[in-house]
């Protein structure tokens, strides 16, 4: 057995009798669970739970104890200089709006915040909120090879900028964004450098000190760890002169009623009883990341995605076509992909010349449905990136995501399976 | 969505390769135009009624195999139906024609076209 | 053994080799987990996990239908006609917030939100939040005796009253208030009426059509469900009508670079990945609460309530003092207490003119600590709810809470430990 | 905070019952208040300081045992020592000068005086 077969191993749902024989490429939406996360769950349920923080009895203080100790291991992970720049929350969605909604109390019409078009809607629609201040959203475009268009980027980077927000890796075209040089422009324009580390954090080493941003989101259910955990990293200085997002117990320091007083970070920020067996669960997802190696991580992926490139070409599935850079150094492990043309609902005049429109294309939804007969998991749809599909002329693609428990064998089984549902689906008009 | 039933699935795959009632009409009763912006579905139906009865009824689209198929084997199933018959119509009774087992999201394919349908019968006042 | 002691058997934790006979006092703060909770979150990771709503594979869509299926269960479990009136998040705390963020948008300086002073910080701070814009929040007192002072609410609810969020039980007090009638004086007000029912829907059966509630918040944590979910119901045409709170995936209905527009209710108050194995796990909680019935619940509460009042007095423990209506028709399963005095920070005059204030009392932190010892675990400290503290003349108190898994024999403990603690501690100054 | 070592928790409780340097001070150096206004432990503390050593130390407060025997030891510690030595005092000395294991909550209580003791270093600008 190879390496990443005896990985494999390690996630109960590949030898689960409720699907046999389950090729999972959808990590990109949500990564499986490894044993030891699972368990780290259940030891806490079973031996420790208890409310954290505020209990002076024995499990409360062990719980309060490995709740902080998950918190300085995250940390860690992802190279904060202090265990106290890391926010718990439920995903990367909360802590990209936290943002919004506190650094959004600081901006007056006429301020512009600079996304991309590649971003996934956490990091649009929080931002939209703030047009109705008349705070305006600019949006980076792509190069015809799925890169960010560094020219229109510096284009859009004006003086009003007061925030940058861009995502790290594309969870549709895969690409990583150079975001060392980014952070220095923006930097350097006086603006915050928010990043969307969702689909980085996963798969390839991080060091919010190397990228230098101001703010880090990422959630722990993409990377082996629980749902309903996520992480907002954020520069001590920046959070400590934040307005607080929610209150109620434990961001507080004092209650009155003429007023109240805030706890310090990161705590001011985690109104209300945490996910605790969340964090503990993310902890060990982290201690579990680390055992492989992160670069190990990323070099395998890298090979998966040079691996796919390859059998794109070899199988030349007709009208296929795949999205992203081609360049695998600055590729994840994420393959968008579709076959013939599927025009987004705007360009529909031909659908009202002469009726239907799929000449020899198939449907993303019926790419999913005929490869999940195969047990073959892909997701279809528009990956919550609307604005990026319509950049790319397309209502929705297909996509395959890797992840530390996939082989080369599973791309080899996409590929098999794409081209007989391509000669089902060959309608010949 | 169950492929296991390769039967069903073939008639599924015919009705999509070779649509019923596939095209646009000249003076329709009602006309209208239902799609998903999430996946790109998208059904245009046109419906002559005459003494109450459906008389005519067509439909254009694009999408998947589900969103087409349905389209056309509803249009077979309300040909020369009143409109009583018509309002009677259940979505469950149109799922069960289609007679594949569908998940949620794909369940939204399936009943574009009996949306439209619907809201065709709602705009209709009578004669 | 008595159908209790069997109860007691469901909970792994009290046969933990890791806690040696723990008396688990303090369920108001969070609740311990049957293990057909924690089956159902191991069982979903090891069979089902996958992201929920965009998948078009087999396990995602029996994910969807899981985590759907739970909504009804919970929905149906507080009596809600619908269950798409039901709104999963991670806690009352961010329940209660999103309310204060989008009702928080309507309101007007000079209008009013009534609260009261019983209130725990989760229902105080995010009105606070509100005060910046002229807002002005209003706390219904107590009578001596705990309850709600109706004279003094009936006052205080004024035209300008937009809002009333009040709890259905009180954590200190245990105290259960009359909501129905409260309900009816609220919307002849035309207010909108919030409940926290974080105390009550672990406890008793809650119907919000019967209490015709506007919204109602509470957290699966205390009612033996997984930490790190919530709920919201509220009514359909509000929840529609309410702007929404975060804005990412799944929320949204199409996106794109010149706006967005919602999902329907409740997705659109759901942006990003939620705590899906979180809805599993209360769910299933929820199935182990019906199967011994809410009434039989509260029952046994009451039980424990009315014997810990009854052993208060049998041990007559000097200098002991314990708050909350003595009436258990209106008593939840919560006993605070203090031994001596332990008055607020701002009552010092003693302090500075000789000293160590302390005489015949014993700190709530001493209680704990020393109660800890005896493997009893009772939490200590403002509880979340300072206002109410202060009102009492207290800085803390010590406090015990039961729920499904304590028996007569906990208070009879408890009280034995009580006895012991307060003879170590007595300095006789 | 685990109490299976009676001896040591006899040891507190003496310190509780009967603390040393209980009392307050006509002409201190510095004298300061330190608070928790969330469990309400207090303690203000009187310091003279003369030819830069510690000529007395007094405190009063109020509290949880240990807040108020953790101020009854800092202050017999202090006594005598130069401002140097204080200076080089560290929390970790006076937890294990305490010499029970305490939990993350209890610390609080056990580090108000040596807080105290700081802030009164931090203002005391010398001779
Ligand atoms: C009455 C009341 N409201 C709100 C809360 C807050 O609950 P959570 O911490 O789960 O948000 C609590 C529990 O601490 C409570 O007792
Ligand atoms: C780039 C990116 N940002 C944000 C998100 C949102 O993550 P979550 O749903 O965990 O909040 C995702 C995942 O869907 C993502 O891929």
């Amino acid at each position: 057995m190879s390496r990443w077969e005896q990985i494999k191993q390690d996630f109960p749902i590949f030898n689960s009798s409720k699907n046999s024989d389950l090729t999972y490429l959808d990590s990109a939406a949500t990564s499986q669970k490894p044993k030891c996360v699972i368990d780290a769950v259940r030891e806490f349920y079973e031996n420790y739970n208890s409310n954290v923080h505020r209990g002076i009895y024995g499990i409360s203080e062990t719980a309060t104890d490995m709740y902080e100790k998950s918190r300085e291991n995250v940390s860690s992970f992802i190279g904060s200089s202090h265990a106290n720049q890391l926010v718990f929350l439920r995903n990367t969605t909360e802590a990209l709006n936290l943002l919004s909604y506190t650094m959004g109390r600081n901006l007056v019409s006429g301020d512009e915040i600079l996304i991309s078009i590649m971003e996934h809607h956490s990091n649009i629609v929080p931002w939209q909120f703030l047009e109705e201040k008349g705070i305006k959203v600019n949006y980076t475009d792509i190069t015809a090879d799925g890169k960010l268009d560094m020219e229109d980027f510096r284009r859009k980077l004006s003086p009003r900028t007061r925030i940058v927000s861009l995502t790290h890796v594309s969870n549709l075209l895969g690409t990583i964004n150079p975001l060392v040089d980014i952070g220095r422009m923006v930097h350097d324009n006086d603006s915050i450098f928010i990043v969307d580390g969702a689909q980085s954090t996963p798969h390839m080493k991080v060091n919010v000190q190397d990228l230098d941003c101001d703010f880090f989101a990422f959630s722990g259910h993409k990377m082996l760890g629980p749902s309903g955990i996520g992480v907002l990293y954020g520069k001590e200085d920046m959070l400590e002169s934040m307005h607080p997002f929610l209150g109620g117990g434990e961001m507080i320091r004092t209650v009155t009623t003429s007023g109240s007083t805030w706890n310090d970070v990161p705590l001011k920020f985690e109104a209300g009883t945490p996910n605790i067996e969340g964090a503990i669960g993310l902890s060990a997802a982290v201690d579990y990341l680390r055992g492989i190696g992160m670069e190990n991580v990323r070099n395998h992926e890298k090979d998966l995605i040079e691996y796919t490139l390859k059998m794109e070409e070899e199988y030349a599935i007709p009208d296929m076509v795949s999205y992203g850079p081609k360049n695998t150094d600055i590729r994840g492990g994420v393959y968008s992909f579709n076959i013939g043309e599927i025009p987004p609902m705007d360009m529909d005049e031909k659908f009202r010349e002469n009726g239907v429109m799929i000449g020899s294309s198939v449907h993303p939804h019926d790419i999913s449905t005929s490869l999940d007969a195969g047990n073959v998991a892909v997701r279809s749809g528009h990956h919550c990136a609307m604005p990026l599909n319509h950049r790319l002329g397309v209502v929705a693609t297909s996509r395959a995501s890797y992840y530390v428990y996939n082989t080369r064998e599973d791309i080899e089984k996409l590929f098999d399976q794409l081209e007989k549902i391509r000669k089902v689906y060959d309608l010949g008009r | 969505m169950i492929l296991e039933d390769e039967e069903r699935m073939e008639f599924i795959m015919d009705h999509y390769r070779h649509p019923h009632n596939f095209g646009t009409m000249e003076n329709p009763t009602e006309e209208i135009t239902e799609y998903n912006p999430v996946c790109g579905d998208a059904v245009k139906v046109s419906i002559l009624i005459k003494d109450n009865m459906v008389q005519d009824i067509r439909f254009v689209g694009r999408g998947c195999s589900i969103s087409q198929a349905a389209a056309s084997i509803l249009t077979d199933e309300v040909k020369g139906k009143s409109m009583e018959e018509l309002r009677n119509m259940t979505e469950k009774e149109h799922l069960d024609r289609i007679g594949i087992r569908l998940g949620p999201s794909r369940e939204k394919c399936a009943i574009l076209s009996f949306n439209a349908l619907r809201k065709m019968l709602d705009n209709y006042g009578g004669e």
